[in-house]
């Protein structure tokens, strides 16, 4: 049972490898099967670790551990674990239809399941920069996978980027490997204090944040993001906005709180990077036009408000006792349940509407009445609603800052747009019923319904998930008293005037900033700029 | 041999990729930048009577052969890198006729 | 010893600056394998074979290959020529204004005009996956030439504009249908 | 433009003296723990000498799995991007007609031999002297290449290299799988530690010639991919 987490990667790839020797497209359900036996081995091996908590690190090679790679897995790697197998099967439920003959998609997507969940359990440094390239060669290719002109262009836009992120994760590696003689996370963080007030330390650090900056869409530099959202199909946008972002926060609590244990304290920075970038996504978000472009600048800011949360973590283990931490590593798990949710719904309803315009799509509701249910599950989800698991997360981060008055005004705006933005996007639901054919498919519902009944346990029954997981005894009576419904029920108001007031008459500001999109040239030297910003704040 | 120069390679990789006006020369300059720190890693790693890491006898000084064996690593990666990315620049010019990186924005 | 690896190191430097602002894509070509070389010696004298010959053998060899296929590939302005299905021979003069129109647009824009003929397939097949950039026609009763291509084309565009002079060409779009899933 | 490029100088620069500040106290803290334990026990563990090869096969043989990985998958992208369903035997392009210079052939028939001898020597002992799986499986696919350059006709069938290389990635992976049934543990030499350094590299010698091939294939079918772009 030890070697579980080997299975976890190798399984989906030995499928992958399958799915692609078979002819016949019969073997496209082999697919499930792996999906079925992940499943299984996800259950056993937790039931495993919690039962014997020391047996968490596979050395391979049986050689010292200071010098061979290591698979770690601890609580935090099996959330992580366990949100991927779902977030898996759930896509291959959505795509398995439409794409039934393509055996090259089933093997790209099997492949980058496996490397995924080895990017979620190594301890090795030089690994995870490995799983990360992978990871973007994988994902260009699915972004490019249906040849149009305006997906090759994104997908070359979105990998340069990333690889060039990439090679400043491994500059930061490198620069660590000579000053502690190994590149093992577990050794170097028993070790970090010896050096880490030396400047070349505190230079490593800041190439690594920078990279991860670009890969977690940071404020700066997520420009890739809308543009890759644009184009992918609807279940790869899902995984990219839903998992493949959260990936390089993962990788970011890794590095900064586990391996760096907050050596800089630097989160107080971290926290407004977190709160710029949700500001201004949401301000984007509200002034596009297109269905998908209204998401992805929404997955900025979603990722920003993760990282406010995130950003009160003090080392690994406090992750679960911080409420403000623990809300930021939950509205992570939420919001790859709604945000994927949302994806794919917009996909069903772009496939079936042929427009991927806002103000032309109409009368959803009465024409695909159930996709139209699900979607406002996500809505109401995303917006914060209670009873579903955006409020949960979000009234755990809330709780982080709760004195802190600038804070809690910065919060609450972003809050506002959010559903300022979601307004706008709830218009396609009223409306007459539109004559169009609407092809059943089932293997779909099921799949987004699957979604919409996730966020709905969550946020029905979060606290005896709490006790019985992370023995966490916070907000019993959450839903008890009545001031949270007013207060969102005053903020919907709000938001429902401002934008019939303010973004239907789309100002020139809103033009503007769906006018201008930044080239690829300008986001290198904003790379630059970052960099030289984060390097001021470490070294001063 | 000091690592300084080899960091002002992996500057300039990054000047070009900030100035190129068409994809292939970004290509170029990722491959500048890679190549760049690979020196930057071999530079770091030396010292004076360092041998090749080839263990003829068994007592003798070899250079720090970790770098090496990640680098081959790297130089496979930054390969396939740069050959789907002119894959893909060669289907982005038959289908929209330019490669420049200014005729990417242009909304139709 | 190290004096030599110093020197390489600024010729170095010099060369990747000379990559960096040079403009002509075939000269880069030369000048990256020359950086991938003296890459790969600078290599062999930190002590690292291996590296070095990964290098030369990846970057020096196979990788500038690459470029110029790639490059020459994005010379080539490809026509599909419906009209004729004799045997087209390079150095035989494409006779008909039509075809003097297009070597005058490929030769302003440098580029090499690639005319090809029977290949079947649709018309999105052709255009997006077989690289083909206009489809000469000509319909059977009338004079006039038929010229389809994409609409997102930026050299489609440039071409419409070139050919509004001469009477006789019919200019066709195709709309590039976007994946809307 | 030229403002915006002043600053980008500026602001590299910038870089370049945080490097150099951080730089400054780098020689006291250098660490050599590795280096010491690969000299002493590189060798004995490994059986080959050459260190970087007991590395990359040995001691972190997850990575050059993953390796192939990356390259098993660049490789059906790029096969897939380029793959088009329009079928054109016949079709013939006006610029393809020029044949290659004779110089050409005849020099190429000459290098052939030796580069593929040279790709060979280096995949076989890739333990004892420089080189191993990767170098030697892009040395023998530059020989390749030449194979494509003399006559552009040679249809290959581009399926059979990518099942042929899917097979070498599902084998390297059960190759290294094994040391978990002799040793007990995972992705390591399945030749008990305390063998003959001789018996040792004969794992060495099988997994160099599996990812030698599997380099080959994959660049030579990048290669054909790119030759018949568009064709």
């Amino acid at each position: 049972m030890i070697y579980a987490p080997v299975l976890f990667v190798f399984i989906p790839i030995i499928i992958a490898i399958a799915v692609f020797l078979i002819k016949s497209p019969k073997a496209h359900y082999l697919v499930f099967l792996s999906q079925a036996a992940l499943i299984v081995l996800f259950v056993l091996y937790a039931l495993f670790l919690s039962a014997n908590p020391d047996q968490n690190i596979i050395v391979f090679g049986g050689w010292d551990a200071r010098f061979a790679i290591s698979f770690y897995n601890d609580w935090l790697s099996l959330v992580f674990i366990g949100l991927t197998i779902f977030m898996w099967t759930v896509i291959l439920l959505y795509t398995f239809k439409i794409n039934y003959a393509q055996k090259k998609l089933f093997f790209f997507l099997m492949f980058l399941e496996g490397v995924f969940l080895g990017l979620i359990q190594t301890n090795d440094l030089f690994n995870m920069f490995v799983f990360l390239e992978l990871t973007t060669v994988l994902v260009t290719i699915l972004i490019v996978y249906r040849k149009g002109g305006e997906a090759f262009k994104a997908g070359l836009q979105y990998m340069l980027l990333n690889t060039v992120a990439a090679m400043f994760f491994l500059i930061g590696i490198i620069l660590l490997y000579y000053v502690y003689g190994t590149i093992n996370i577990r050794v170097i963080a028993s070790e970090i204090a010896l050096y880490s007030d030396y400047n070349i330390v505190k230079f490593a650090y800041v190439l690594m944040i920078t990279g991860l900056c670009v890969k977690a869409a940071l404020f700066p530099l997520f420009t890739w993001l809308p543009r890759a959202h644009g184009v992918a199909q609807a279940s790869i946008s899902a995984l990219l906005s839903g998992l493949i972002v959260k990936a390089a926060l993962y990788i970011f609590l890794r590095v900064n709180f586990d391996m760096f244990s907050n050596a800089y304290s630097m989160s107080e920075m971290f926290f407004w990077l977190g709160a710029i970038s949700a500001l201004v996504g949401v301000v984007i978000a509200m002034s596009q036009k297109d269905l998908k472009q209204i998401l992805a600048y929404h997955t900025v800011s979603q990722v920003g408000i993760i990282m406010m949360g995130l950003a009160a973590t003090g080392p690994i283990e406090t992750l679960f006792t911080n409420p403000a931490a623990f809300g930021g590593l939950l509205h992570a798990v939420n919001h790859a349940v709604f945000k994927s949710l949302l994806f794919l719904a917009a996909g069903s309803i772009i496939r079936v509407y042929q427009t991927k315009k806002v103000y032309e799509i109409r009368g959803v509701f009465k024409t695909m009445p159930w996709t139209a249910i699900v979607l406002i599950v996500a809505m109401l989800s995303i917006t914060g609603a209670p009873f579903f698991n955006g409020f949960i997360s979000k009234s755990l981060i809330k709780y982080g800052f709760k004195q802190d008055a600038l804070k809690m005004i910065v919060f609450t705006i972003v809050n506002l747009g959010t559903m300022i933005s979601f307004v706008k996007f709830s218009q396609i639901l009223f409306g007459p019923k539109q004559k169009l054919i609407v092809d059943r498919q089932y293997k779909q519902h099921f799949a987004m319904s699957l979604l919409a009944i996730a966020s709905l346990v969550i946020g029905l029954a979060y606290y005896p998930i709490f006790k019985s997981l992370f023995a966490l005894t916070w907000g019993g009576a959450l839903y008890l008293d009545y001031l949270i419904y007013i207060e969102y029920i005053g903020y919907m108001a709000l938001a429902v005037l401002i934008f019939h007031f303010v973004v239907k008459r789309d100002y020139l500001p809103f033009r503007l900033l769906r006018g201008s999109p930044i080239s690829f040239l300008t986001a290198n030297s904003i790379f630059v700029f970052s960099m030289i910003v984060i390097g001021l704040f470490v070294f001063l | 041999m000091n690592p300084i120069l080899s960091f002002v390679v992996i500057l300039i990789g990054i000047y070009g990729l900030a100035v190129s006006t068409n994809i292939i020369k970004s290509v170029f300059c990722v491959t500048i930048i890679e190549a760049g720190l690979i020196l930057l890693f071999l530079n770091l790693g030396q010292y004076e009577g360092g041998l090749i890491p080839i263990m003829e006898a068994l007592g003798i000084e070899i250079v720090d052969p970790i770098p090496q064996a990640l680098m081959i690593t790297t130089i496979v990666i930054g390969s396939t890198i740069t050959s789907l990315a002119l894959m893909i620049s060669i289907k982005i010019f038959h289908i929209t006729g330019s490669i420049e990186w200014k005729d990417f924005l242009k909304r139709k | 010893m190290p004096e030599l690896a110093l020197v390489l190191q600024m010729f170095l430097i010099i060369v990747a600056i000379a990559i960096v602002l040079h403009k002509s894509k075939f000269t880069i070509i030369i000048l990256i394998s020359a950086f991938s070389l003296i890459a790969a010696t600078l290599y062999m004298m930190n002590q690292a074979p291996d590296v070095a010959i990964a290098e030369v053998a990846i970057n020096a060899a196979i990788i500038p290959l690459i470029y110029v296929i790639s490059i020459s590939r994005q010379r080539e302005f490809i026509v599909l020529d419906k009209i004729r299905h004799g045997f087209i021979d390079p150095n035989e003069k494409l006779t008909g204004e039509v075809y003097e129109a297009l070597t005058a647009f490929t030769s302003k824009n440098n580029m090499k005009l690639n005319v090809c003929c029977d290949i079947s397939g649709s018309e999105e097949v052709l255009t997006r996956d077989l690289n083909v950039d206009l489809i000469l026609d000509k319909l059977p009763d009338s004079e006039t030439y038929i010229l389809k291509g994409r609409a997102s084309n930026l050299l489609f565009a440039r071409l419409k504009e070139d050919t509004k002079d001469i009477e006789h060409i019919k200019i066709e779009l195709i709309e590039d249908g976007d994946a809307l899933d | 433009m030229p403002l915006t490029k002043y600053i980008l100088i500026i602001l590299l620069g910038l870089v370049l003296a945080m490097f150099i500040v951080s730089f400054a106290d780098y020689q006291e803290i250098y660490n050599n723990i590795s280096r010491l334990f690969y000299e002493t026990n590189g060798f004995l563990d490994t059986g080959s000498r050459n260190i970087v090869t007991a590395i990359y096969l040995d001691y972190r043989l997850f990575d050059s799995l993953f390796e192939a990985g990356i390259l098993l998958v660049a490789v059906s992208g790029i096969n897939w991007i380029s793959q088009h369903g329009a079928e054109q035997e016949n079709a013939h392009f006006m610029l393809d007609k020029f044949k290659t210079p004779e110089l050409f052939i005849t020099f190429s028939r000459l290098v052939y031999p030796i580069m593929l001898l040279f790709g060979i020597y280096i995949v076989l002992n890739g333990h004892n002297s420089p080189g191993g799986g990767f170098q030697g499986g892009a040395v023998i696919a530059s020989a390749l290449l030449i194979l494509f350059y003399i006559d552009l006709k040679k249809s290959t069938n581009m399926r059979v290299i990518m099942t042929i290389e899917k097979w070498l990635f599902v084998s390297l992976v059960s190759i290294s799988a094994i040391s978990l049934l002799t040793r007990g543990v995972l992705f390591t030499n399945f030749i008990p530690l305390d063998a003959d350094a001789d018996l040792k590299s004969i794992y060495l010698i099988a997994l160099n010639i599996i990812i030698g091939a599997k380099v080959a294939l994959g660049l030579t079918a990048v290669f054909i991919a790119f030759l018949k772009e568009g064709r």
